[in-house]
């Protein structure tokens, strides 16, 4: 047991996959000597070599691609994208192949991978270094979207990740990278991919989160009188959506938390989802607190942006209210 | 010396059996022994014919949307007869001729064009990647399944095919720079058949070659006649001496013309000459080998004639099989999404044909589960007679 | 007043604005010579020149990053995607660049850009050509997404995205390309980007569709014995709720038609909407007819995949009966 | 002639002022004129100070992430030199000094890496576009702004600038075809500062030189000491005037080193060596000038000095005005989405402070709306004193 923050549970979380699987290979932009830019790969070239940790040309479209061959070829690659950013030029191969191989060739090729990528806003980034795409690759079959909160999930998420036999987005919040500790277990552990977190329970309403908004979900129950429950939905897709019902059937009242734009946001799935499975106990709309839709401001203005307790607090009483 | 010299290229083309007829002997000779000639030859005449049964079953209505490959036998047909059977040939769409002669069952290609995936569930033992419509992305792939066969210490080289047009995408650009610079050895073959659909190829290249692409990355670069199968033979051998004994990549340009229409979607006749293609059905690769092995007494009428109506047959044969497959079940895209389904899928599934996608099925009331039940039998039977 | 198809409709509106406005270019794969691959600019670079309707090399992200340069240069450029498959490579010239500019620039950029997509399934083309990737851009803050599904709204709404200063993508439901006619005036006009039509007015039920959908959902409407109202969003974003909050506070009931898979499907935006504006008419839970969540099949089952009547008097029913 | 020569090609390398001072007088000789010589010497220390000061705002929290451009000053100086000033410049992040001689105003800059993207509201007579974070995009947008101008009548041609590494983006590829077959004229200069953060350039590229990625388009391409400013001007000035004679594109690489970290945000000497970088401390760009007027008796310590105590003035001025402007109002980045505000837009920055984002406030009971109102008042108390 170790008391680590985010980034070093995922540096664990690699070395001892990699210990186990000879198959895992990392590779991205800076991930070798440097070991990232924030420094999540630090180490791993010098233990594993450079043949399993490998600095790529900087081309994003390139990694992804490269990565789908060395899986279809049977490896299971790590790439990193840099930043959440930078998905963009490998939308294509991620969306158009990586995640349609194994249906297209109904199974005779299959891409097992697991791309990290740092994700999210609030560490006074430039810009296109704060964003939240997850919404865009769960509408995109064929794709697992994992998002920790935690260094202790991070750890559990990541291997479970490294052991799927699908293509995983692994993004990481950066703002929560370094921002706390806890206790991290050395001894082998998997969290399911697919299974949400109640992290507190409660009667008066359920929060619905991921990523680094757990935090500020957290920060606004803790300030709150009432009882609340929340969830930390951990998997973006496959979700949970059992956990969330159940809870909501309980509790008649939600708030969904995340930073990316309202519009199409995965708020919205499971504020659908919600109507489709408690519409008789709903005793009010499920509120979202999410990113505007507008553009991620630079950082003089990304916390009037990013949900933050004060809105999440907001939204608690406007739901308990109605 | 304010003015010096950073670097220096030259790129040779090569010919041997020309569209005249002239044969080089100083290259061309033992290049492919008769044996492997008339196999070779016949392997040619086969995915022409079956260019146009395709042709035929897609304007009767039993196929979509077809490219044919009619024009370009020579060139993937030549890398495949130089690469080992367990070199990955990763291709995009007009290389059949090459991937028959690899052992690629002739009903994988027609079921992939008939709208069903199975045809692509290529058996792993051939080493091909299934059919791209995507263009420009199999290249990467190509260098990563190369890759990953260096790291398990085989060592296997990659051939990826792509068109004049492809070579224009980002990601073309990307896979000759990693395979560069990551050392991954891969012979890189552009198959410049001067056309992309309408779009005549110098608006994808204004340079004198396609083969240029690869000083980019300071890659051996070879230009061949690629309607000549001997051409293709010779620059083949070397260019993958030369990535199998370096573990280097490579670049090839393989020069011929696409004599069809696009698909069968298209009708070049709208954006090209008759004159064009006239001129170039004299540079055709089959009558070229054809009249060689004629010269030499290797090939005659008799023969010919049988040989058309062994393809024929056995043409026929693979459009059965392809036919015949029983109807993929109608969930069947439901099954293959992940390793393990979902649980949501599973019930997206098992309701697809009783209720809709946000209903839970058991908050209805009795009498509608009944009705959703009834439809869903209606629907079947409807099914089953379409 | 001409009966026209849609590609016709598309056709005319191209010729009229081009001839008002000299700042209109029109470029992509096979659009000039050969008139496209489904002829929508059949005749055009014979009658307006090369300079105004060319030919590019085979590269989706070039086609959208020159655009952009174009349009940040003062024209009104409109690209052709050839398929909605090939948006991917293009994916972040859009959502990166053209999405953003206004905004990062404090608007000493913009980009007045209409991009035409043919785009969804039924046609039984081959892979990659089949799909509905609206909610993806509708989820991108600084884009419109429209979406027409009749010759008449056709004209209109591409006259309005070629007047319109900011990006505009402008998808063509390739199953309706030449499925019918209808009067469409020679005339000028415009359909405001924004605004939803009431297709049909009912009093039980409340559809909300649009693009080739819409089709299915008229017939579906045509065997039912109930009063059901059908409103054509025709703008996919800014999208017209008041217009759809205003019908199911009247009917109580919803269901929603699309494409795309359902999960982050813009069907969820609509029914979170819906909740929230109308959670105390509701008398049932919004019901949503989407594409499953499995990559869109080959042809021989995408009859399968797609909405058609009957799936949505299915959910008709099961909204009803609820 | 089976074997023929398709392609031949050679790139040039110029360098003028080396770095022992050595001056070629046949190329150098009233390159520059004097006066200029001074100015544009003047420019490069005025940029390496910003630098500094910016390295300390960024040090003390007063900046984010800053990317210092030391030791690059003469790269895009000789490009901005050479430029008219109505020609697009369409650079990265690291081409701060030819921007600024353009006049860009340095608050500009520093706006933009104060996360405040008022600093990207460039005004248009300086015909350049924003700081490009993400890498490789902008090439493009330079050709399109070329063609729009060309479209219009004007003959303007565009220089568009982007580093090793970001020339291993697909539309790095992209921007040069399509520059290359569609006769845009854009001067494509490819700023080798061999490493893109801590990737040396050979992963970006295993080729000779970086001047060669131009052969794939058939460009003609030169090679020039990017530290040396007489060998940019002298380059750029072959490139330009190829370019807006012809009307078509044209390739530079400048070789050149990045002295200080990637940005603030990277620590180099995790990965390079000291004595590599000690090594091209000697080839800086600015010693190398400064020798040579002080030489030929242009320049002296008194100069260099009142210099100095100018720059520092002028650099603390455009900080202060960077610094001096209000803060942007809480909710600016709802005002530039569109021209024309969408409706549910206005309403979430209107409701932003008071309710979550699905509600309705008049949904509300007024006890609700009043703690709302209430709530908001608050927080923009908090806000304030923040
Ligand atoms: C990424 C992408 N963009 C566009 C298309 C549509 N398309 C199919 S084939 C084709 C032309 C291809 O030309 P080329 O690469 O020269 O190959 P050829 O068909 O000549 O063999 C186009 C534009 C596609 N399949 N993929
Ligand atoms: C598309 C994209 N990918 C990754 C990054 C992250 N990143 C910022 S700078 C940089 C290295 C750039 O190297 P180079 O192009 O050589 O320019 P230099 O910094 O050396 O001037 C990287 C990887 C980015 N900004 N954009
Ligand atoms: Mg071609
Ligand atoms: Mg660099």
């Amino acid at each position: 047991m170790a008391n680590l923050n985010l980034v070093q549970a995922i540096n664990l979380a690699l070395i001892q996959e990699m210990e186990k699987n000879p198959d895992i290979v990392l590779l991205g932009e800076d991930i070798g000597v440097n070991g990232g830019v924030f420094r999540v790969t630090e180490g791993l070239q010098k233990r594993f070599g450079e043949k399993r940790v490998f600095d790529t040309p900087l081309a994003e479209s390139g990694i992804i691609g490269l990565s789908i061959g060395l899986a279809m070829g049977g490896l299971h690659p790590v790439p990193e994208i840099q930043f959440e950013g930078f998905l963009g030029p490998a939308y294509d191969q991620i969306c158009s192949h990586a995640a349609r191989m194994r249906s297209r060739t109904r199974g005779a090729f299959t891409v097992p991978m697991t791309i990290r990528i740092p994700v999210g806003g609030g560490i006074h980034a430039p810009e296109l270094h704060s964003d939240s795409p997850e919404a865009i690759y769960a509408h995109t079959p064929g794709l697992k979207v994992v998002m920790p909160s935690s260094p202790y999930d991070a750890k559990g998420l990541l291997v479970a990740a490294l052991r799927d036999p699908d293509p995983v987005l692994y993004f990481e919040p950066k703002r929560i990278y370094r921002a706390f500790r806890e206790e991290v277990p050395e001894d082998e552990y998997t969290l399911p991919i697919g299974k949400a977190r109640t992290v507190c329970e409660g009667t008066d309403l359920t929060i619905v989160s991921w990523g680094a908004s757990v935090i500020q979900c957290m920060q606004a129950i803790e300030k709150s009188d009432k009882s609340i429950e929340l969830i930390d939905l951990r998997t973006i897709y496959p979700f949970d959506m059992d956990a969330v019902a159940e809870s909501v059937k309980k509790t008649g009242r939600c708030v969904v938390v995340h930073e990316a734009p309202l519009t199409c946001g995965f708020g919205s799935e499971i504020a659908a989802r919600i109507m489709e499975k408690c519409f008789l106990e709903l005793e009010a709309p499920v509120q979202r607190v999410a990113g505007f839709d507008t553009t991620m401001p630079y950082y003089k203005l990304e916390l009037d942006y990013l949900p933050d307790a004060n809105r999440v607090t907001r939204a608690i009483e406007d739901c308990l209210a109605y | 010396m304010p003015i010096t010299t950073a670097y220096e290229a030259k790129i040779e083309r090569i010919s041997i059996l020309d569209e005249k007829g002239n044969f080089d002997e100083k290259l061309g000779k033992g290049l492919i022994p008769d044996t492997d000639l008339v196999k070779l030859y016949e392997a040619m005449v086969s995915c022409r014919q079956l260019d146009q049964v395709a042709f035929r079953l897609q304007r009767s209505g039993r196929m979509g949307t077809y490219p044919q490959n009619m024009g370009q036998e020579a060139t993937s047909l030549g890398a495949s007869y130089v690469l080992r059977k367990d070199d990955w040939m990763v291709t995009c769409y007009r290389e059949n001729c090459g991937l028959f002669w690899r052992g690629v069952p002739k009903e994988a290609i027609l079921l992939h064009w008939m709208g069903d995936e199975r045809g692509n569930a290529m058996p792993k033992p051939h080493w091909v990647t299934p059919i791209y419509v995507p263009l420009g992305t199999q290249m990467l792939h190509a260098a990563g399944l190369t890759m990953a066969a260096r790291y398990k210490g085989e060592d296997k080289i990659a051939c990826t095919f792509f068109g004049d047009g492809a070579s224009s995408e980002g990601d073309f650009h990307e896979a000759c720079n990693f395979a560069s610079n990551l050392k991954i050895p891969v012979v890189f073959v552009c198959q410049n058949n001067f056309w992309a659909i309408s779009t005549p190829s110098k608006i994808n290249s204004a340079a004198p070659t396609f083969a240029q692409r690869g000083l980019s990355y300071g890659m051996p670069c070879l230009q061949c006649d690629g309607n000549d199968l001997f051409a293709t033979v010779y620059t083949m051998k070397k260019s993958v001496e030369y990535t199998r004994s370096t573990g280097l990549p490579c670049f090839v340009e393989m020069v011929t013309y696409r004599l069809g229409d696009h698909t069968t979607a298209d009708d070049a006749s709208r954006y090209r000459d008759k004159a064009e293609v006239d001129a170039w059905k004299n540079r055709d690769p089959i009558t070229r080998i054809r009249d060689y092995m004629t010269a030499r007494k290797l090939w005659d009428d008799a023969k010919e004639a049988a040989l058309l109506t062994k393809v024929e047959e056995e043409n026929a044969a693979a459009v059965a099989r392809a036919e015949g497959i029983d109807a993929p079940h109608r969930s069947d895209f439901f099954d293959s999404m992940y390793a393990e389904t979902p649980q949501d899928l599973v019930v997206q599934r098992e309701t697809m044909h009783t209720h809709s996608l946000g209903q839970d099925p058991s908050q209805l009331p009795p009498e509608a589960q009944e009705r959703a039940r009834q439809m869903a039998a209606e629907a079947a039977a409807a099914h089953a007679n379409h």
